[in-house]
């Protein structure tokens, strides 16, 4: 159960046979979330999925391999009229581990909440993609979408949506909440020590008995990327999620098995395009002339990143040939003097959140061989993304984009409708090409509009892809049924402890 | 104390960005910072917020944070005995290797052992914490597997747990406080044992090691004392990098990462405890003073 | 013993008179009252001694004069002017005046400033120029025997004892003062440079025309270098009168107890007379009445109630007792 | 009683300084009796302390010592620390000059007191007691076992002193070395311990070296007296032999330079001319030439020797004084 | 009673007596003192005169990431950093960085903290009360957050790094100098001073200041070994001196995840930092003794 992951690739191989019941998972986490709420959670391998997954249990998912929507706790999700309308169907009897139900106003009241941009969730602009929805009975619930998107089901399980958690917990309180957190998955919260560890118990009402296998998870967070090999090298911890190429390169060096998907966009410095120097095209041009890929690559991830020329890895149903970016110093120093020379020197500022600063002084030390440009790097604390995002105060800073299904992080990052565009570009081609993608029905009609994409991208320059994300799940030999959907979630109800 | 908090807010309504922000991440455009501030309550100026927070927080109600939603109280509950045991168990770390080191050293005095361990308190002195850290979990974790390499095991999951837990990161903040320890003991201990009545015991036939402990420890230990409550102080209010670094539930952590995502409530909060807990330190280590010299005493009960 | 009272001063020719001088230090264990209502006065010319047992406050009521410490009562008079309430600037125009010779002589010179700096202090502060400072330390420092060439570079601690204490000399006569307080000029000496400095002092006196006040509590050298002596107790006055006449004659207890205890390079006579019992009460609670009642060979009760005052026993002799005439009988 | 209980012979104790090796000690001789007092008198930075603690064999790290010392017709010097510490205590002990230095501030009395005793005699705690407060009790410290609780701080400085006789007596040693005890005290309290002292000297037939830089308190407390120039001795003999008839003249000029009680009023003190030899250079022959009026050349080279002169007495004097130049006396 | 004829004449045993060696002083450490002084004026030397040394940029990579060294070129003498620039280079104007940033704040720290400190010492009461306060408050106080506010008030540049380690490290200064003077200012000679009729400050700057400074002086090696180490502590929280500009802080920290893999990477910049101090240290100690040698 192994995907592609570049250079690192997939490493060793689980344990063999049929799952066995019992045992205490270690899991290490890249970051713990601010609360247990579903809307704070992020339904992404570098995110918190694992833990949403284990509390909240799973809509449905996408097969790994195929990608095509299984369905988990609904039975259906689908539309009939190209995208405008889907009916979600769910399974009966659903029980929450307080033994409340789980209905189509549960999921109502989860969905219409994370509308709701205050609560500052993540998955704020899928939700904010259906327009209002009816409880047509305790296990249907219809959806309006403001928009057709076909392919919404793949959107939404990707998401916060994908978890339903109690609405009669959730009107308790936050601090209340997060010290017994209701939802219908697999696994309960049994203690919670911030900074410290989660400790989750199996839920022994799971609607899909007899998983979960485990008894117990307990998970701690490190950011520190030798000290995640270290504990999983060491057998410290069992499973962990790994953001970082070189860590995880040397993970499989220790004979860990790697899972992960072929994930596609990926790492990209955003260029803002709301103001000088990247309001010209040829800035952007430059600059993205100016970056040997492999270089950074070295620098940043010791040479073990999967650098990201394309939109799409080779195996992909949408991908194409489009060069996103090309190396060419002589070009990038012949813009730079150009643009000098008219008085609108290439001079910006990198702004750089922590986990960012070795890209931003890789970039910075290889512009230090060009003329005519400059370069400074700012550290930004998160607290300061209202400023840098909301209003678009950078220059150039590192953002992601990246997905099985393009839906909708492209449409999110590109379109001059999302107001999630970071880079401001506005471009009436790219535009087309990505409403194009969305509401698209089959996937010809898909690719031709993501080859416009590439093409649009490749030539606007708003973004320079440098790597795909690392976003794989490390886990000794010991452990099995190792599997994810969406953007790395992993799904805690399938893991086994071999004995 | 309240100066000190007052300065914070102060300081923390000085650097850009807002915990609205922080909880907002990419949805942080202005109208919804804005409506999150005022569900928060923080769209009030910024002396009315600090003067509800003071007044509630002298009633022992230290607020809750807008970030988590956990009153900030229990979030230090949570943390501080983290943050106490480790910074105890480094200082008594510290504290145990610099007294060798300086009772070797003052026994053979400017030797060549003595020249040795001031060689090595220089390298400990510029070994900072953060690389201490990573070279300690390498060869006592990773290549023997004694220590855990992260992680906190609370006391409840037993003593030996909890202890093996700990004893890295306690070491990798102990090395550098070795330096200093050593270097003022050492000093004190070589004048004391100048003193007069160092040779008045010797000439009674005590023997070395009597003489040492029993004579030139104590009245050797006042800028020791003095150092090791600013140390003990100054860790409480946390010892961020090496909690980072070995992924533990201190105070440092929650000062960081509040300062970084600008809960100033919590942040605030923090500082108060710590600022209360230097406080206490201070005294006890002034009470300690009577308690190394008779001669002081009687100041502190008169 | 050890009462109060007035009726040994002299009078108005005195160069300086201090009367019923009260100094208090707050210390740990208590208010200490170091100086408790002493009196005395020094005419023009004369070398008074101060005399007692360390602790009996005679460094405190020497400081005390000179307003180095705050004095809590007592009036003091320098030439007829009243100083004891001499605002600050007043004070240290009349300091140029009043010079002391502190007790440890090393310690009274800083370690870090070269010799002729510490003596050209005095000049240096009342802003005379850089050469006239020079000129002046040099001189002075030859008038103490010292060559100033030799001293120019030389740091305070790689001084001897004697050198110090010529320094710490030559520094207070820099300023040409008419009173000089020295406090235990060679206690930390040795014989032989005990007689040097104690023979330059004299001859200083009369070259500068000095008034001394002379505080020691080595009575052989207070014998002969004063014209009269005042003996202390517990920070209170036990004793005054011209210097031959206490010594041979003391009217007081304690003043007969002290010489009685001066050992005699005399093998045979090791001492004088008997020894004194008991050690000196803790000036934190002294004892009712008189002070010197709780080792006082002759005390009755009525010494524990009544504090005895000065009177005069002999002619120029007082003393504070109540039995100063079997003191005398018993000799 | 002819009974020779340390014999000090040819020591040289040199001291090693920034400024160069000091020559403290050089080539002193002499003999003591078990139950005899011997006085050691010497202006400042003569040597005696550096003699004594040479004896004790407690020199600073950077020192040296040659001759011998024998306690008991065993040999001291180069003897190594353990054996040492069973001399020290009881056999050997020392009572300092500043009684305030040298109790630690920090112990109690009574610790200070009784761990000598449980150390060498090897009594148990209770009887180290009983003992400490018989001791102060001797020593006259009024209500011991208030005493035995107090740190030294409360002590005033008579006190103090006495429990540091104490604390040498503790082990009955045969001999007593008494550096200046008496130097920070008052002529009082002074006169208190001279008799204490020379009291439980004579009755524990105690043997003892009283070192003093006044003449006087030597003077009525010991048998025999020696008195030290720069490292040496100028002479030795029967104190009253030596105060009476001073040979040295040294001693003769140390002896009319102490103020005495029938000084004439403001009169000239007599002086002794100069100051004491530079320790890192001491001038050949006799260290005291320099400042001798009677100084001949034969004074510097090749220097007197110690030679008898009289009963008990030495001196090393090329002119020494003769019976009628004493008249000022 | 005693011994007359035992003493035997001097002559008679001169050619026999054995004269005492007093070991000479061991001189053993002033090899490492010149070595010091050596070391500290080649780090300044190198430092002052980077730019004309013709060092590849410290800013540009000259060839692929985390070399090891070599000998091949001078360049290359150290190796590469994690992007690939020149770890000589790196090392030499990480220098300046360090030593100035050290130096400025140490000298900051020192002179407001001992000032402040004599201040409280000597003028006592309320004076005292209120600077102890304050230190007291400083000390209390998160140094992070003044940091941090520094940092993003006037982003991070030299100036906020000395001004906030100056600040953060004076409350030790002020305590320090605060029991110095306390100690000094009853001695004899302060008390002649003013009966001399000098006034406090004369009395402060002139009789107490020359005294307190040496012993004060003696903990500036370790600060500035303090300094250079947390500056780059602050890196790890992204207060250090902004990039390009390196600093041997910020170096170690940068390096701090190659330990195992490219240890040159942390240990050149932990060598130089090492070196400095124990020679900052040397150093201090031989000048200690110089001027206070006669005293001991
Ligand atoms: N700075 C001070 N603080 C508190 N108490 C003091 C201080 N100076 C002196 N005393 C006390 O005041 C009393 C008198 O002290 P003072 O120094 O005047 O005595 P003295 O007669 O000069 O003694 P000595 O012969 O030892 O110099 C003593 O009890 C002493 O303890
Ligand atoms: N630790 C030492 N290191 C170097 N020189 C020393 C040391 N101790 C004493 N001296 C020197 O040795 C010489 C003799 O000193 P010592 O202390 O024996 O004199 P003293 O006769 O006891 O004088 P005092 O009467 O002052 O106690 C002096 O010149 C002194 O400077
Ligand atoms: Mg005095
Ligand atoms: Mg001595």
């Amino acid at each position: 159960a192994c995907g592609a992951g570049g250079k690192v690739g997939a490493g060793g191989a689980g344990p063999e046979g049929a799952p066995v019941a019992g045992g205490t998972l270690k899991v290490l986490e890249f970051s713990e979330p601010r609360t247990l709420d579903p809307a704070a959670l992020q339904n992404t391998g570098q995110g918190t999925a694992l833990l949403g997954n284990a509390l909240y249990g799973t809509l449905m998912i996408d097969n790994q391999q195929t990608g095509e929507v299984e369905y988990r706790m609904a039975t259906d999700f689908s539309s009939t009229d190209g995208g405008k309308t889907f009916t979600l169907e769910l399974k009966d009897g659903l029980k929450f581990s307080d033994g409340s139900t789980l209905d189509a106003a549960a999921v109502k009241f989860n969905w219409d909440r994370l509308k709701d941009p205050t609560l500052g969730s993540d998955s704020q602009p899928v939700a904010g993609l259906v327009k209002s929805s009816t409880v047509v009975d305790p296990t249907t619930l219809t959806v309006t979408l403001g928009q057709p998107s076909p392919y919404f089901a793949q959107q939404m399980l990707g998401s916060a949506m994908n978890w339903i958690a109690s609405p009669a917990a959730l009107q308790k309180g936050t601090n209340a909440f997060d010290q017994n957190p209701i939802g219908a998955g697999p696994f309960t919260l049994q203690s919670w020590t911030r900074s410290g560890s989660i400790q989750l118990v199996k839920n022994p009402g799971y609607w899909d008995a007899p998983r979960p296998y485990l008894d117990n998870i307990t998970i701690t967070t490190s950011a520190d990327a030798q000290q995640r090999v270290n504990a999983l090298t060491t057998g410290q911890v069992d499973l962990g999620t790994e953001v970082d190429w070189q860590a995880a390169a040397k993970d499989k060096a220790a004979g860990l098995q790697i899972v992960t998907r072929p994930f596609g966009g990926g790492q990209f410095l955003a260029l803002n395009t709301l103001r000088a120097p990247f309001d010209d095209v040829r800035a952007r041009q430059a600059l993205s002339y100016a970056i040997d890929l492999d270089a950074l690559n070295a620098a940043v991830y010791s040479g073990y990143g999967e650098v990201a020329n394309q939109l799409f890895p080779a195996g992909s149903k949408f991908h194409n040939d489009v060069a996103l970016h090309t190396y060419d110093k002589a070009k990038a120093q012949q813009l730079f003097d150009q643009l000098a020379a008219e008085g609108k020197p290439v001079s910006f500022t990198f702004t750089a959140f922590p986990k960012d600063r070795a890209v931003a002084e890789a970039v910075q030390a290889q512009l230090s061989a060009f003329q005519n440009v400059k370069v400074q790097v700012k550290s930004a604390d998160t607290a300061e993304s209202g400023k840098i995002f909301g209003a678009h105060d950078f220059d150039v800073l590192v953002a992601t984009a990246f997905f099985i299904d393009p839906e909708p992080a492209l449409y999110s990052a590109f379109s001059s409708q999302s107001p999630r565009n970071a880079t401001g570009i506005n471009d009436p081609r790219l535009d087309q090409a990505l409403l194009a993608g969305r509401t698209g029905t089959s996937t010809d009609q898909r690719k031709a509009a993501y080859q416009t994409v590439s093409e649009r991208l490749a030539a606007t320059v708003p973004v320079i892809f440098y790597a795909r994300p690392a976003q794989a799940a490390v886990a000794s030999s010991k452990v099995g049924g190792v599997s994810m959907y969406g953007t790395g979630s992993v799904l805690p109800e399938l893991l086994w402890l071999a004995k | 104390m309240v100066l000190v908090t007052m300065v914070v807010s102060l300081l923390m309504a000085l650097t850009p960005g807002s915990v609205a922000e922080a909880i907002l991440g990419q949805n942080a455009t202005p109208e919804n910072v804005a409506a999150l501030n005022a569900k928060l309550g923080l769209d009030k100026p910024l002396w009315q917020q600090y003067l509800s927070w003071l007044g509630n927080a002298l009633h022992g109600d230290l607020g809750t944070s807008p970030l988590t939603g956990q009153p900030v109280s229990s979030a230090i509950a949570e943390r501080a005995p983290v943050t106490v045991e480790l910074a105890v168990l480094s200082l008594v770390i510290a504290l145990a290797l610099a007294l060798l080191f300086a009772v070797l050293g003052a026994t053979w005095p400017r030797g060549r052992f003595d020249r040795f361990l001031n060689a090595l308190s220089s390298v400990l002195l510029s070994v900072p914490a953060f690389i201490a850290g990573p070279i300690l979990v390498y060869f006592l974790s990773v290549q023997t597997g004694l220590f855990p390499v992260l992680g906190w095991a609370p006391l409840d999951e037993g003593l030996g747990a909890n202890l093996e837990s700990a004893f890295l990161p306690a070491l990798s903040v102990a090395l550098v406080e070795i330096a200093s320890f050593h270097r003022l003991l050492r000093a004190d201990l070589t004048s004391t044992l100048r003193e007069e009545y160092i040779d008045a015991a010797r000439a009674r036939g005590m023997s070395h090691a009597y003489v040492l402990f029993r004579h030139a420890l104590r009245p050797s230990s006042f800028s020791l004392v003095t150092i090791f409550g600013i140390s003990l102080g100054r860790m409480i209010g946390g010892t961020v990098i090496v909690e980072t670094l070995f992924a533990l539930p201190g105070l440092g952590q929650l000062i960081v990462t509040s300062i970084g995502s600008r809960d100033v409530i919590m942040v605030q909060g923090v500082v108060a405890f710590t600022g209360v807990v230097y406080v206490a330190i201070n005294t006890v280590v002034d009470l300690s003073y009577g308690l190394i010299d008779p001669r002081v005493r009687r100041a502190v009960t008169a | 013993m050890a009462g109060n009272g007035t009726a040994h001063l002299r009078g108005d020719e005195a160069l300086l008179s201090v009367r019923d001088l009260v100094v208090e230090y707050a210390t740990k264990g208590g208010t200490v009252r170091a100086v408790s209502g002493a009196s005395f006065d020094v005419l023009p010319g004369e070398t008074l001694g101060i005399v007692g047992e360390s602790g009996c406050g005679k460094s405190t009521a020497g400081r005390a004069v000179l307003r180095l410490e705050g004095a809590v009562g007592g009036e003091v008079s320098f030439g007829g002017e009243r100083i004891d309430g001499a605002g600050e600037r007043r004070m240290r125009a009349l300091r140029r005046d009043m010079q002391m010779i502190f007790q440890d002589p090393v310690a009274s010179l800083n370690p870090r400033r070269n010799v002729p700096a510490i003596v050209a202090e005095g000049l240096a502060i009342s802003g005379a120029p850089k050469e006239k400072q020079q000129r002046a330390a040099a001189e002075i420092l030859t008038a103490v025997g010292l060559s100033p060439e030799q001293l120019a570079t030389t740091s305070p601690r790689r001084l001897s004892g004697g050198q110090a204490q010529r320094v710490a000399i030559a520094r207070a006569l820099a300023v040409r003062p008419r009173l000089l307080i020295c406090d235990e000029p060679v206690s930390a000496l040795d014989v032989s440079v005990q007689a040097q400095i104690l023979n330059l002092i004299e001859d200083l006196k009369t070259e500068f025309a000095l008034t001394v006040v002379f505080i020691a509590h080595d009575l052989a050298v207070v014998r002969s270098m004063t014209d009269h002596v005042l003996i202390m107790y517990l920070g209170k006055t036990c004793e005054f009168g011209d210097s031959q006449q206490v010594y041979d004659h003391p009217a007081h207890p304690y003043t007969r107890a002290l010489l009685d205890s001066v050992p005699l390079a005399d093998p045979d006579h090791p001492f004088r007379g008997p020894s004194l019992d008991g050690e000196l009460p803790s000036p934190l609670a002294p004892p009712s009445g008189c002070r010197f009642r709780t080792r006082c060979p002759l005390a009755q009760p009525v010494c524990a109630r009544t504090e005895p005052e000065m009177r005069e026993v002999r002619p120029g002799q007082f003393a504070a007792c109540h039995f100063p005439d079997q003191n005398e009988e018993q000799q | 009683m002819n009974d020779i209980l340390l014999s000090v012979r040819e020591l040289r104790a040199y001291l090693g300084s920034p400024r160069g090796v000091v020559k403290a000690v050089d080539d002193v001789s002499f003999d003591l009796a078990r139950g005899e007092a011997i006085g050691l008198v010497g202006e400042s930075g003569s040597g005696k302390s550096v003699l004594s603690r040479a004896i004790m064999g407690l020199l600073p790290r950077r020192s040296e010592t040659t001759g011998s010392v024998t306690f008991e017709g065993r040999e001291l010097l180069g003897l190594p620390r353990k054996a040492m510490r069973e001399i020290w205590g009881p056999r050997i002990a020392m009572v300092f000059q500043d009684p305030g230095r040298s109790l630690n501030p920090v112990v109690r009395t009574g610790r200070q007191l009784t761990e000598g005793m449980r150390r060498h005699l090897g009594v148990s705690r209770s009887e180290a007691h009983a003992r400490a407060v018989k001791l102060l009790a001797e020593v006259g410290v009024p209500d011991p076992e208030r005493r035995l609780r107090a740190y030294p701080h409360e002590l005033s400085g008579g006190m103090q002193q006495r429990v540091m006789i104490a604390v040498a007596l503790a082990c009955e040693p045969d001999l007593l070395i008494a550096d200046e005890p008496t130097t920070a005290l008052d002529v009082t309290v002074q006169r208190q311990i001279l008799d204490l002292l020379r009291r439980v000297q004579s009755e524990h037939r105690m043997s003892m070296i009283l070192v003093s830089h006044d003449l006087s308190v030597v003077a009525g407390r010991t048998d025999r007296t020696a008195v030290m120039y720069a490292g040496r001795l100028a002479e030795v003999g029967p104190t009253r032999d030596v105060f009476r008839q001073p040979r040295h003249r040294y001693t003769h000029a140390l002896l009319d330079a102490t103020p005495t009680m029938d000084h004439e009023r403001h009169a000239k003190f007599p002086l002794i001319p100069g100051a004491l030899p530079d320790p890192v250079r001491v001038p050949p022959g006799c260290r005291f030439a320099a400042r001798c009026a009677h100084a001949t050349a034969s004074c510097s080279d090749p220097g007197p020797d110690m030679r008898p002169a009289g009963e008990g007495r030495s001196v090393a004097c090329s002119n020494p004084v003769t019976g009628g130049e004493l008249v000022g006396r | 009673m005693t011994s007359t004829g035992l003493l035997r004449g001097k002559a008679a045993k001169k050619a026999a007596a054995k004269l005492p060696v007093v070991p000479a002083a061991k001189k053993t450490h002033s090899v490492l003192v010149w070595l010091s002084y050596g070391w500290m004026a080649a780090i300044i030397l190198l430092a002052v005169f980077a730019p004309v040394l013709h060092l590849p940029s410290y800013a540009t990579p000259i060839g692929f990431p985390r070399l090891g060294p070599s000998t091949d070129s001078l360049s290359m003498l150290l190796g590469t950093d994690g992007t690939g620039r020149s770890m000589l280079s790196r090392l030499i104007y990480g220098a300046r960085v360090s030593l100035v940033v050290g130096t400025a704040a140490c000298v900051t720290t020192f002179v407001l903290g001992s000032l402040l400190g004599m201040m409280a010492g000597y003028f006592g009461k309320k004076l005292d009360t209120g600077i102890g306060l304050l230190t007291d408050v400083m000390l209390a106080f998160p140094g992070l957050v003044l940091l941090l506010a520094l940092a993003a008030t006037f982003t991070p540049s030299i100036t906020t790094l000395i001004v906030g380690m100056g600040v953060m490290g004076m409350p030790q200064f002020v305590r320090l100098a605060r029991a110095q003077t306390l100690s000094w200012s009853t001695r004899g000679f302060v008390r002649a001073a003013k009966n001399m009729g000098a006034g406090p400050w004369r009395i402060l700057f002139r009789e107490i200041l020359p005294n307190v400074l040496p012993p004060l002086a003696a903990y500036l090696p370790i600060v500035l070994a303090h300094v250079i180490v947390a500056e780059g502590s602050l890196s790890f929280l992204g207060l250090g001196i902004p990039p390009p500009s390196p600093s041997w802080g910020g170096m170690i920290y940068a390096g701090k995840d190659s330990i195992a893999d490219d240890p040159h990477l942390v240990f050149v910049p932990a060598l130089a930092i090492f070196c400095t101090v124990f020679a900052l240290n040397q150093i201090g100690d031989h000048l200690r003794n110089r001027f206070d040698g006669d005293h001991l």
